[in-house]
């Protein structure tokens, strides 16, 4: 069924909830205005305000419920409006959410999903567009996925509801309105394995989130110019499906990681080290990456294209790596 | 558009006062309009917040300050930088994203500055701002000044931790910081009794040992009484306060949503439409006599014809050239010569911070 | 050791009560002694944060509670977990960094925890136990069950955000959560008065519309009756309460630092040795006869014997094997039986959460 | 003159606040009881109240009191008792601080530092044993420090202090009592500048911060057994020393990175990237990093000694990349 990004997210939210009674929604805006980006809508006059709840703005202060429910048996799915505003939080969801399972010994498992928009979307400025999977991704304890299409985001969020870790999941403000193929019934997605949504032999362009999207242009305009390039499609990033990056890698001895978020300490810069260690001796180049400009997001329209990373500068790394002229 | 002078008359029967609230809030007003037209049409973009419905507060509080005061604000910052004085060229600018914007088009909607108007900012994240007022007071305070800083927000704010961190620190290093809550019922789509425990806001004052009051906050004068009284506070004694403006905002939370339907009614909406902060003014003046109807047409004119002027002017701005991008992520130098060193000291008149 | 079981029996004149009570705040006593011991031995290592001269409060206030209630604390947890019932050969162990130890020696001695005792941890950032009791307290209410959350924390955490932002969640949604202030009048090395701008921290309360009490924390029968009927209204009622509970630490803040000198005296301290919650229950036994001088005595030898079995039980237990690093950090099912499903709903006698 | 670390960084505080009374220090414990860590021992008494100022435990409000009066010009230090609590500030940190030259258009530089240690020390647990060099590197914006010495920590605090810049400065508690010599009078480091703290031809190791002090054990260790490395000390891991990790890996050919926080989107991760991009040609393995194990830090001695990195896991790695026997 071809369903957008965003009713694919509320299709596995309400199944979910009615699957599981332990299971409620948690955020700003997500009962009575259904969702800043209506990912909710519906679910309070299905499920009530026990289930759907309002709160305060307040991210630290509910982030942390949400870990205090998770600590005595719910599971809650706490929304960020976006994860620019998670900043507040991420000291519950890392001190007290990821650590607190090792902390107790075992003893509390935090069933719980931290979820909302990341990245930017269009002209919103340095603060409120930033892509946080690296630092996420840092963090031992957590899971994090970062669904580019709406069968893997409905596929990514149940198998996170269901998980007993806590899943942190990573969504596009610019990929809500996408469509997609979202196969019917209980569909899962398995936590921490990629795809491979191109096949190719050329080079492997390794991706995630809404940067997929980016992939499969560059990946159209390359096949008409004869490059086939692998689209590996991440869709967790902690844990890293390695196999899977080896696999492509191995296949095309050449690799570009596009990553949506900053170059320092990127999530990128992983996927780097783990190539060079693991295909060393498979690399025709060296590994290039293409991401953010170094700089706060500008608001001007024209910067913040140039700010972006876009096809064309993916497309210009592949090349590259490929020794073949722009 | 206004002028950044102090003005401490208080005087209901200041005549050139009126006019110039007046004149500041119309702009506002069209300034606005002309906002949610360049919205539509795409030549603004990102979140864009309207201040319409709740001009009297901005404008009141900010006409009662000094130049060498300060001001900051959230994202819904418009109004405020126009009642500071910048123009509405710049400002129009930066909403276009273009180069002459008063942040160079690289802030937004969100994040309009004037470093030439002690105007620190439009701030995007609820509560972000609150600390940064508290710390500009601190500097007055430890520089020995008799400056104040305004800080504006919105109800919803006073639930956030960094909220209540700063009130306490203000509270108590007493400092000369003026909190002014633009109690517009709702934070985006949560009414204020659905987010505090408490309706009466501004009782959290005596949380943080704080003068507090209460203002309608669509009766500019009343503004300018109350927060004239808070800035006296601040300036002389070194004390801070909380003050709520009670408000309403007209249009929705931003561009995105409708002004009413799904979290408050279309009745509730149009009753409050009644109690217009313009006309509340210009009824007043018309009523004793300081403006005439053709008065009022023509200064409605004249600002219209400056938001043209201004939006003329942000059209045939550039855009920032390339280069842009990577200006201002660091400063080169490792010493700003704009800021000489002072002499560190608590003002005469006030308590040292935090006795030991 | 301490019974888990609900004791709400008030009457001061319950001889078994009061033994009961004495019994738990000699044996937090003596374990603590041994715990500086084998801090100075180095058998415990890290932070390490006594709760000596505070007995009373931890004591107190956790004796109503029914084994079904669940009880948070911070990095001064030692003696909360004592008086919740667990063994002190599994709290010792964990302070030892031993497999038996409560929390399999990954934890120590700021993280203690329990699930067989609803013990839901010691937790080493300040404000940071306060939103999760918070949520425990909504996972309740949301579940229909008359269990209550008892949040403990100190009187220099009511000025961090997450107190503020829990408390407004917990007034305006009536959950069933205690929060107890363990007012020792210092946060580390900074007196209460010079870091919160009010003194009486319990108005802050008001703030959340929440009902408060000022007890005696040196007194456990006090505590017991005002952490009880803050109890009763959490169970009954929904309705939480701010406790601030006046006490004193008799030791520095941590091993590091000198019980006094620095930020305050040692006349002062001498000041508050007198008022020894121990010495205070034991001379009100006394003087009805409940106690005599050779079964304070027995007691006192019992209780240290505990804590040498405890000691010993410690130092004889192996360190986790090395595998157990990689262990813990996530749970490996999708599913866990423990928690069954739960019917979500509201408890019959309370209002709904936030009306829509 | 041989001295701590502690008072290598209680020298620079003093110097600063002498040479211009903008400077002002505040945070928690800072004033009377003279630093958690005794590292404003002193100042109090020299410099009075204003400018030393003990904060409420606020670590979010006072980082913001402190962007708050850089944006008018005082140019204040912040210290954290430690940065694990500065998790709870951080939204000040990356949205206020750093970004609000961006975001000004270049009208508000925030000419300020904050400070306080990092990373473990002994048996302090997960929540209070956490290496934010990766986290802060991320952020454009900012400026980021690591001093491993006493003479690095005078003059990278120096120079931090007199940035216009946001400037983090990540010490450890368990340097502060480490000697060394500092040269006397205005010793300045800049930022930026890596430094080669042992010169060898065999392998590079690169590293930062309190690794040093197990780089260099390291260095001795193996040019006992005749293997000479590179320790390449960063001291500034934002912005990077490309070119002194290109010339020390051009030289030897080989890598270790050695970092003392989590893998994932590490530092390390982001030098590996570097190394493999600038000197694919040079390299005759792959660079091999040795960090923090992946879990948050457990307490059990035994256990968090095996979580660390150190001399002989870094030795190891060095042998392996050298194809040597361990
Ligand atoms: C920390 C944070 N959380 C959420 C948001 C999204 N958000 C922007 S404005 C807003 C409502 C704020 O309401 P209020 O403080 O009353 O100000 P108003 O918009 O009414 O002027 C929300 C939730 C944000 N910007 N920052
Ligand atoms: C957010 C945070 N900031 C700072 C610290 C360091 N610290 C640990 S305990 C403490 C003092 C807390 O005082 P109080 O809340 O009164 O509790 P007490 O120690 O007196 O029991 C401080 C500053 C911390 N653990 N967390
Ligand atoms: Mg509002
Ligand atoms: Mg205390």
């Amino acid at each position: 069924m071809i369903v957008t990004y965003r009713d694919a997210l509320n299709q596995a939210l309400r199944e979910e909830m009615e699957r599981d009674d332990r299971v409620f929604l948690m955020g700003e805006e997500v009962a009575v205005y259904q969702g800043a980006y209506k990912v909710s809508k519906g679910l309070l006059s299905e499920f009530g305000e026990m289930r759907v709840v309002d709160t305060p703005i307040t991210e630290l202060g509910f982030a942390g419920v949400g870990v205090g429910a998770a600590m005595v048996g719910l599971r809650p799915v706490i929304e960020f409006m976006s994860w620019n505003f998670a900043l507040l939080a991420l000291d519950q969801v890392v001190n007290s959410a990821a650590k607190m399972l090792y902390m107790s010994g075992g003893q509390y498992p935090i069933p719980m999903v931290f979820r909302g928009p990341s990245g930017a979307a269009l002209q919103l400025a340095a603060q409120h567009s930033q892509a946080w999977e690296s630092w996420l991704a840092h963090i031992p304890g957590l899971k994090v996925v970062t669904p580019g299409t709406p069968a893997d985001a409905k596929g990514l969020l149940k198998s996170a509801i269901r998980d007993d870790n806590p899943v942190v999941v990573l969504e596009g403000e610019m990929l809500y309105n996408t469509k997609g193929d979202v196969p019917e019934g209980d569909h899962l997605v398995p936590l921490g394995a990629a795809e491979l949504k191109r096949e190719g032999d050329h080079c492997s362009i390794i991706t995630n989130g809404k940067m997929i999207l980016v992939a499969l242009q560059v990946a159209d305009q390359l096949a008409s110019e004869g490059i086939r390039v692998d689209v590996l499609d991440l869709r967790t990033v902690r844990p890293l499906d390695v196999p899977a990056i080896t696999a492509s890698v191995r296949k095309t001895n050449r690799a570009v990681v596009l990553e949506e978020g900053w170059e320092m300490a990127g999530i990128g810069a992983q996927i780097v080290d783990t190539i060079q260690r693991e295909c060393f001796d498979d690399l025709d180049a060296p590994v290039l990456r293409v991401h953010q400009a170094d700089t706060p997001m500008p608001y001007a329209k024209n910067l913040e294209r140039a700010a972006k990373p876009d096809a064309a500068k993916t497309i210009a790394a592949v090349k590259k790596v490929m020794y073949v002229a722009n | 558009m206004a002028k950044r002078r102090a003005d401490t008359r208080n005087g209901v029967g200041d005549r050139a006062l009126h006019h110039e609230l007046l004149r500041t809030m119309l702009l506002q007003r069209r300034f606005e309009e002309r906002c949610a037209e360049a919205y539509a049409v795409g030549k603004i973009g990102g979140f864009c917040h309207l201040y319409i419905g709740q001009e009297a507060t901005g404008t009141g509080a900010i006409s009662v300050l000094r130049d060498d005061d300060y001001v900051i604000g959230t994202y819904r910052d418009h109004a405020q930088a126009i009642a500071r004085g910048i123009a509405p060229r710049a400002i129009m600018a930066e909403l276009f994203g273009r180069i002459d914007g008063c942040s160079g088009g690289k802030g937004g909607s969100m994040h309009l500055f004037s470093r030439e108007h002690n105007f620190l900012g439009g701030h995007g994240i609820v509560g972000g701002n609150i600390p940064l007022a508290t710390g500009v007071a601190f500097a007055i305070k430890y520089r020995g000044g008799d400056q104040v800083c305004l800080c504006f927000f919105g109800e919803a704010a006073v639930n956030i931790g960094s909220f209540h961190e700063s009130l306490n620190m203000a509270g108590l290093w007493k400092l000369p910081v003026i909190y002014v809550i633009e109690n517009n019922r709702y934070g985006m789509g949560t009414a204020l009794e659905r987010a505090s425990a408490i309706n009466d806001i501004a009782e959290r004052a005596r949380a943080y040992d704080m003068p507090r009051s209460v203002v309608d906050g669509q009766d500019v004068l009343a503004v300018r009484q109350a927060v004239g009284e808070a800035v006296q506070r601040a300036r002389t004694e070194c004390v801070p306060t909380l003050i709520e403006a009670r408000t309403y905002r007209f249009m929705g939370h931003s561009m995105s949503d409708a002004a009413a339907g799904t979290y408050r009614s279309k009745a509730e909406l149009d009753e409050q439409l009644k109690r217009d902060p313009i006309a509340l003014l210009r009824s007043r003046m018309q009523d004793k006599g300081e403006i005439t109807d053709a008065e009022v047409t023509a200064l409605d004119a004249e600002v219209r014809a400056q938001c043209e002027d201004a939006w003329q002017f942000a059209d045939q701005s550039p855009e920032p050239p390339l280069e842009a991008l990577y200006e201002d992520v660091l400063v080169d130098t490792t010493s700003d010569p704009e800021l000489a060193p002072v002499a560190a000291g608590v003002p005469p008149t006030v308590a040292p911070i935090a006795a030991a």
